[in-house]
């Protein structure tokens, strides 16, 4: 535990120091150690993760040392360290794209990257409903903040996205006070004990859970997230579309796995499966529509989190801890993938100077490193082997195959594979074009364009660690 | 990993990565460095002719070549050099050597050389994955790889109709590799995923799932029949033909549609079994489905008037000839499905080859335009003509010992209606090439000369690089026929397979 | 219906016309006025609910220093256009949906007793031998450090819940920072101070400001007994500083002076550092040693204070020149 | 009927109201507005719930302290951000429009 509280207060202690050291700190040195404390952390999580491949069970700490029910509670299972890892080794990643490419980035992008890597941090390792509440809101307030970087244009998307990320947490909020009015604790692990199912739960649970899908941008309540990703600085649509919308879903994973009684889990999960099948194919459709590059890996995002959603739903209809296994590698494996979709999607539109996909003709020959990246991150959305996507969805196949009543499930996931191979290649497609070249305005940013693979191949080398991903997950289900 | 790494569990990797690794060098080699480019290439090749020699040795002498690593829960990634394997590796590796030569000439003062041979490495080291492959898992691994180190050069050219036809490409063929992977997840879902087993391992398990497998099946035959070409999902082939000939030589001859045939062979004989999928009712569908395609293709080509669409058709058909010699689930035909595999490879490459050189030395690209061909360019012509003989089934080239063994094979399980079938496509094989022949030997050559003509004068018809690789295949076509007897040419090799695959 | 609710039924109905109306007013200026009277009323009531402190917190808070950002920004933004007010009549009738939601949440609060009995420690739900939360908070107070159960709750029991939410506030002031990127000083900017600024209100000003401080003063030094506490005081004071802001009494703050940074920072910083000590060479995250946790928690509380006071005020009436770097 | 169940309509009462109102305008102003209702709603609720029992529940009222912190962080943000937008907006508009950029551009 003490590691992963140190992978926790480091970001944290970085985002004070920088916001205390102001202007004498210039934009160059904050970067180095806003990265210096993003890997610390990130050791720390690794120390932590080992520490629970070694025991593989749950530590629960009671903040203060108070009795269970009157302390917040953290908890650390390998499913958290996983995330605490994994959002320490995304924050290194674009760290340092950031702080090496040319695209760049304002000196106060890096207090709040910090800022961020501790809510998430706090986030993963809560197990209190309030406290998930209030990491809910440093989430948001800093995801406004960083969107709002990219200047005047983005003032109005951030706006709304505040607006709609404030009513998303009160919902949540709410729910959570009529949970503590009902029940009288704010403790998952106690609550998972009492929860019953009656109306006054039911109603609760569903105020929070509509909440929650709105912070998440689960269709259909997605429609404000690809105004705010797209239009968001380039590291910052990778920070956006890779780690923060998990935050909520994490929190909607705890609630109905944990905290919602049985039967109520099992009457919601088809509900959740159903509409992660549609936003597979609206969200795909609407990505293959797109004229723009990044709203396009933005709304790819929304189709792609429909996987998730349908891990989810399945998981509490059929109350199978294989799919838990299957939710977490999506978000790992979609995380590390659009990373790279967004830097590769940010490294073209600064070199060819359009934000128009129909620019990106000839990109193979203008911008090869990134179009490269963008294509192979597009292969681990497609689920192509042996990506971190084929390692996802390969194990939701599984118990979607092995009973033939379940079949319709499995074509929705292959709908969903022809929709994202669909709106991948049609950018890969264009950029082969070499009719109407569109030449760069600038001379590409190797540095950048390589870093922005990095993530990509990253995706792709877990399929080296699969199945020990897989079995690690698979002990830490609840 | 496996801790002991021998060299009989290396060798699998090290030919994957003899083409691999200059395949990767080859991207990051300047433009203009051709020389580099070119040693990259034939380093690549002669190391791993040379691997395949020693396996090949190893094999015959009953070595296992196998090699590990984890992948998925119950199903490693696997790679096992069998007898099948090497068929297959053999003729990809030999046919690259020659595609080499050949596009190296093509390609000559072309621009995005790099990025064209880093790929076609990527694509021979895809296929011989593939070929390696031990079990459904590792073969879908490849399949998908080998689309994806495809499509770049389909749309090589990158021209609208080059485009068009690389959109096309994809969505049948990474529409196929979807269907595949569902066949393969309900498969592994069932009963897991064990290596390939001469003689399959699902008939024990027979009676539990029988829907699940038939449905599996289905799944896997339609995946891979995407690109074995099977009627009706076959448009993609004669479209990809707007790509540069060596990618049509090499990939939509060999590679890319043997894959199809190969995983058919696979899921037939290794992991359905022969027994199984009789018992399932399966074979019959599939060859009926294969003597449809044979047909309907042989029919198509005879309409196309451009030279390469038809041998686009024609390899539909030629393809579906070792669909037939599975589906028919006998030894004998067995023995002509696989030495067709390699069979039809040689002489297809042949073809193209020289339809290639037509179209760079004169500019011909129709039927049409093939009069008097024969006097310009008497050897191109002369390949060609063995190739196309060949395809019809003219003894002693290679194509009549395929088929004469399919012929037999049809009489030993009873199915006489596939003698007439493949005596059809015969007649239409004749019929679509002997005119082309006609007017290459016999045609007079256009009055106002031809449309273009490069090389003129030279020492040779045409570019030596591009005449060279068409005369050895059609030599090597003609040798594999009449040394059809010998332990060591396809032939024997197939009955060696056969014997190993049959056995009870 | 008793004879005794009647207090709480006119404020009710008073609460929500003026919700009504803070949604409803034809000018925007008219709402916001109605905004700033719904929380003087919020406030009300929660005195009545057992809640003095939080209703002072509410009324500084709620009513005064959103009003004071609601007037900035109006001042600043234009007058908002009529076409965007237009909405489908399905979409206007969604009221009646809400109307019928509201009443059956009604009748589940009144016909339903769960809500009453669970808080009241008496719920059967709850495992015999475990107390209620409110019962734990009473029986932990003797170890706590502090004498008020809602401070031992914010800066022990729940501590990190607190640590967080100072971080809400920074993360807050940083956002709005770095909307003003490289301001120039000599620019003309819109001044914050109400132009012609009336005898009378500097006047009420002169006097309301230093009732404030020492309300603010007296909450924070309470808290550790009595209701009160850091963040309460910290709005108090925050409350002041506006106010003697928006008279121009106070002179403007410079970001790059490092005192104001660090008082910005010292709460979550102090925490944090009190965190990381105890998890060092403590008995844990956040676990103070019993006789030294009175000492520690008044030492957060009074950073605690002067940041929130600080950032409070900074976001509420802090000048583009005074925030950019 | 008691005051805590009085309040606690009132509270969702609240709530509910203004989100219709979020739902029925497009003025930042006035959906910010509907926000901070929405809020004091959701405290209302809270607070009403404490007064369950004498005296009242300390957790609640420490947990509405907390909100109100990061309510008034909120709004304060948001505001700035809604006037930042406009002073934005409305030079853009002054100055000769443009190249269309992408904030414009993006429908839902």
């Amino acid at each position: 535990m003490t590691y992963a509280l140190v992978s926790l207060s480091v970001p944290l202690f970085c985002a004070l120091l920088l916001t205390l050291a102001g202007p004498k700190l210039d934009s160059r040195h904050a970067g180095q150690i806003a990265i210096v404390c993003s890997a610390l952390s990130l050791v720390a999580a690794w120390f932590a993760l080992m520490q629970m491949a070694e025991l593989n069970q749950t530590i629960l700490l009671e903040l203060g040392g108070w009795e269970s029910g009157l302390a917040i509670r953290l908890r650390l299972n390998p499913l958290s360290s996983l995330l605490l890892l994994f959002t320490a080794f995304m924050h290194v990643l674009i760290g340092v794209y950031a702080a090496f490419s040319r695209q760049g980035v304002s000196r106060d992008f890096w207090p709040l990257s910090s800022f961020l890597h501790g809510s998430l941090a706090a986030l993963w390792l809560s197990a209190d409903l309030f406290n998930l509440y209030i990491t809910l809101e440093l989430l948001g307030l800093t995801a406004v903040a960083m969107v709002a970087l990219a200047g005047k244009k983005a003032y109005k998307p951030a706006a709304n996205y505040l607006i709609l990320s404030l009513v998303a947490s009160l919902f949540y909020l709410l729910g959570v006070a009529l949970i503590y009015g009902r029940y009288g604790s704010l403790d998952v692990v106690l609550l998972s004990l009492q929860t019953q199912s009656d109306l006054l739960t039911r109603i609760a649970l569903l105020i929070m859970t509509a909440g929650l899908m709105l912070k998440a941008a689960l269709w259909p309540l997605h429609l404000w997230l690809p105004a705010a990703h797209a239009n968001a600085p380039t590291a910052v649509s990778a920070l956006l579309s890779g780690l923060v919308v998990k935050g909520p879903l994490f929190i909607l994973f705890l609630l109905w796995s944990e905290v919602a009684p049985v039967d109520l889990a099992q009457q919601i999960g088809p509900v959740l499966a159903i509409a992660g099948m549609i936003a597979l194919v609206a969200g795909g459709l609407s990505a293959m529509r797109s004229p723009y590059i990044k709203t396009l890996v933005a709304y790819s995002t929304v189709a792609q989190l429909g996987y998730a959603m349908m891990a989810l739903g399945l998981l509490l209809t059929w109350q199978l801890p294989q799919m838990h296994v299957a939710l977490w590698l999506f978000v790992i494996a979609h995380g590390l993938a659009k990373a790279t979709l967004f830097l590769a999607a940010g490294e073209m539109q600064a070199t060819l100077g359009t934000k128009r996909i129909s620019g990106l003709r000839g990109a193979t020959q203008t911008v090869p490193v990134a179009m490269f990246a963008f294509a192979v991150a597009g292969g681990s959305l497609i689920g192509l082997p042996p990506s971190g996507g084929f390692l996802a969805k390969w194990v939701l196949l599984q118990p979607l195959l092995s009973e033939p009543q379940n079949w319709p499930w499995a074509f929705g996931v292959l709908l969903g594979t022809l929709v994202s191979a669909a709106y991948i290649f049609r950018v890969v497609a264009i950029s082969f074009d070499r009719a109407r070249i569109n030449p760069p305005d600038i001379r590409p940013d190797r540095v950048g364009h390589w870093l922005a693979l990095l993530p990509a191949l990253m995706v792709w080398g877990m399929a080296l660690t699969g199945d020990w991903l897989i079995q690690l997950l698979a002990g830490s289900s609840v | 990993m496996s801790a002991l790494l021998t060299w009989t569990s290396a060798l699998p990797v090290l030919i994957i990565l003899s083409s691999l690794i200059p395949g990767l060098l080859i991207f990051a080699t300047p433009e203009h460095a051709r020389t580099r480019r070119t040693v990259l290439n034939l380093t690549g090749i002669v190391v791993k002719l040379i691997l395949v020699g020693l396996m090949l040795r190893g094999v015959s002498q009953g070595l296992e070549f196998r090699f590990e690593l984890n992948f998925l829960p119950l199903a490693p990634l696997v790679l096992h050099g069998d007898a099948l394997s090497l068929q297959f590796i053999t003729l990809s590796s030999i046919l690259w050597l020659a595609t080499t030569i050949y596009a190296i000439g093509y390609l000559e003062g072309s621009p995005l050389r790099s990025r064209f041979f880093g790929y076609f490495s990527l694509c021979v080291s895809a296929t011989v994955g593939l070929a390696l492959a031990g079990n459904l898992v590792t073969f879908l691994l490849f399949y998908e790889l080998l689309t994806l180190s495809t499509f770049p050069l389909v749309v090589h050219r990158g021209t609208p109709a080059a485009l068009r036809a690389g959109r096309v490409y994809l969505a049948y063929t990474l529409g196929g590799g979807a269907l595949l992977l569902m066949g393969i997840a309900l498969l592994h879902a069932l009963i897991a995923t064990p290596d390939f087993v001469p003689g399959g391992y699902l008939l024990q398990h027979i009676d539990n799932y029988s829907l699940g497998f038939q449905v599996a099946f289905v799944l896997m035959i339609a995946g891979l029949g995407v690109k074995a070409a099977l009627i009706p999902l076959h448009s993609w082939l004669p479209q990809a033909m707007v790509a540069p000939a060596p990618v049509s030589a090499l990939l939509h001859a060999v590679a890319v549609v043997k894959a199809g045939a190969f995983g058919i062979i696979r899921v037939v004989y290794d992991v359905y079994g022969v027994e199984a999928s009789t018992l399932l009712s399966l074979t019959q569908p599939l060859l009926w489905l294969a003597a449809a395609t044979m047909i309907y293709a042989s029919v198509r080509a005879l309409q196309q008037q451009d030279i390469k669409r038809r041998l686009a058709f024609s390899t539909v058909s030629q393809v579906s000839y070792i669909t037939l010699g599975v589906a028919l689930a006998g030894p004998v035909a067995a023995v002509g499905a696989i030495v067709h595999l390699v069979h039809q490879g040689l002489m297809k490459v042949t073809l193209f080859f020289c339809a290639g050189n037509f179209a760079e030395t004169l500019g011909i690209h129709k039927v049409q335009e093939m009069d008097g061909l024969g006097k310009r360019m008497p050897w191109t012509m002369a390949a060609f003509s063995v190739g196309a003989l060949g395809m019809i089934g003219v003894p002693p080239i290679a194509g009549f010992i395929s088929k004469m063994y399919l012929g037999m094979g049809a009489l030993e399980v009873d199915q006489p209606w596939v003698v007439l079938v493949l005596a059809g496509s015969a007649l239409l094989n004749a019929a679509y090439f002997l005119p082309l022949l006609y007017r290459g030997w016999f045609g007079k050559p256009p009055a106002k000369g031809w449309k273009e003509d490069n090389f003129y004068g030279q020492r040779f018809e045409t570019h030596w690089m591009l005449l060279i690789p068409a005369l050895f295949t059609a030599v090597l076509s003609i040798l594999v026929g009449v040394f059809a007897g010998s332990i060591f040419s396809p032939l024997g090799w197939s009955e060696l397979i056969v014997s190993r695959e049959f056995v009870q | 219906m008793t004879f005794e609710l009647m207090p709480d039924i006119i404020l009710s109905t008073l609460l929500l016309l003026m919700a009504w109306g803070a949604l409803y007013a034809p000018t925007r200026h008219d709402a916001m006025a109605l905004f700033v009277a719904f929380g003087l009323v919020v406030a009300l009531i929660w005195a009545r609910l057992g809640a003095p402190d939080l209703a002072l917190a509410e009324a500084a808070i709620g009513a005064g220093l959103t009003g004071v950002l609601l007037l900035q920004a109006a001042r600043l933004l234009p007058a908002e256009s009529a076409s965007t007010e237009h909405r489908p009549l399905w979409f206007r009738s969604s009221l009646l949906f809400l109307l019928v939601t509201t009443a059956m949440f009604a009748s589940m609060i009144l016909n339903n007793n769960s809500l009453q009995l669970a808080g009241s420690g008496i719920s059967a739900n709850v495992t015999a031998d475990s107390a209620s939360l409110p019962e734990m908070v009473a029986a932990a107070m003797g170890d706590s450090g502090v004498g008020h159960p809602v401070t031992a709750v914010l800066l022990n029991f729940r501590a990190w819940d607190t640590l967080l939410e100072l971080l809400v506030l920074l993360l807050a002031l940083t956002g709005v920072r770095q909307l003003y990127p490289g301001v120039n000083r000599n620019q003309q900017a819109v001044a914050n101070t109400i132009e012609q600024t009336w005898p009378l209100l500097l006047a009420w000003a002169r006097f309301l400001a230093p009732l404030l401080v020492l309300t603010g003063g007296y909450l924070l030094w309470r808290g550790a007994d009595g209701a009160g506490g850091a963040f309460q005081a910290g709005a108090m004071l925050a409350a002041a500083a506006v106010i003697l802001r928006l008279t121009g009494l106070l002179p403007g703050l410079s970001w790059s002076s490092l005192l104001l940074r660090l008082a910005v920072n010292i709460g979550a910083l102090v925490f944090l550092s009190v965190a990381l000590a105890t998890l060092m060479f403590g008995d844990g995250w956040l676990v103070y040693p019993v006789q030294w946790a009175g000492a520690l928690i008044v030492a957060i509380e009074v950073f605690a204070t002067l940041s929130i006071a600080v950032t409070l005020s900074l976001l509420v009436v802090g000048e583009p020149e005074e925030l950019s770097a | 009927m008691s005051a805590m169940q009085l309040y606690t309509i009132v509270g969702a009462a609240i709530f509910l109201l203004a989100l219709h109102g979020l739902l029925m305008t497009t003025d930042s102003i006035r959906r910010l507005i509907a926000v901070n209702l929405m809020g004091a709603g959701t405290f209302l609720i809270m607070i009403a719930l404490a007064a369950r029992i004498s005296p009242p529940d300390p957790v609640l009222h420490a947990l509405v302290v907390t909100g109100l912190v990061v309510a008034i962080s909120a709004t304060a943000l948001a505001l700035r951000l809604i006037t930042s937008a406009a002073i934005a907006q409305h030079s853009q508009d002054s100055e000769n429009k443009g190249d269309g950029d992408l904030s414009e551009d993006v429908k839902p």
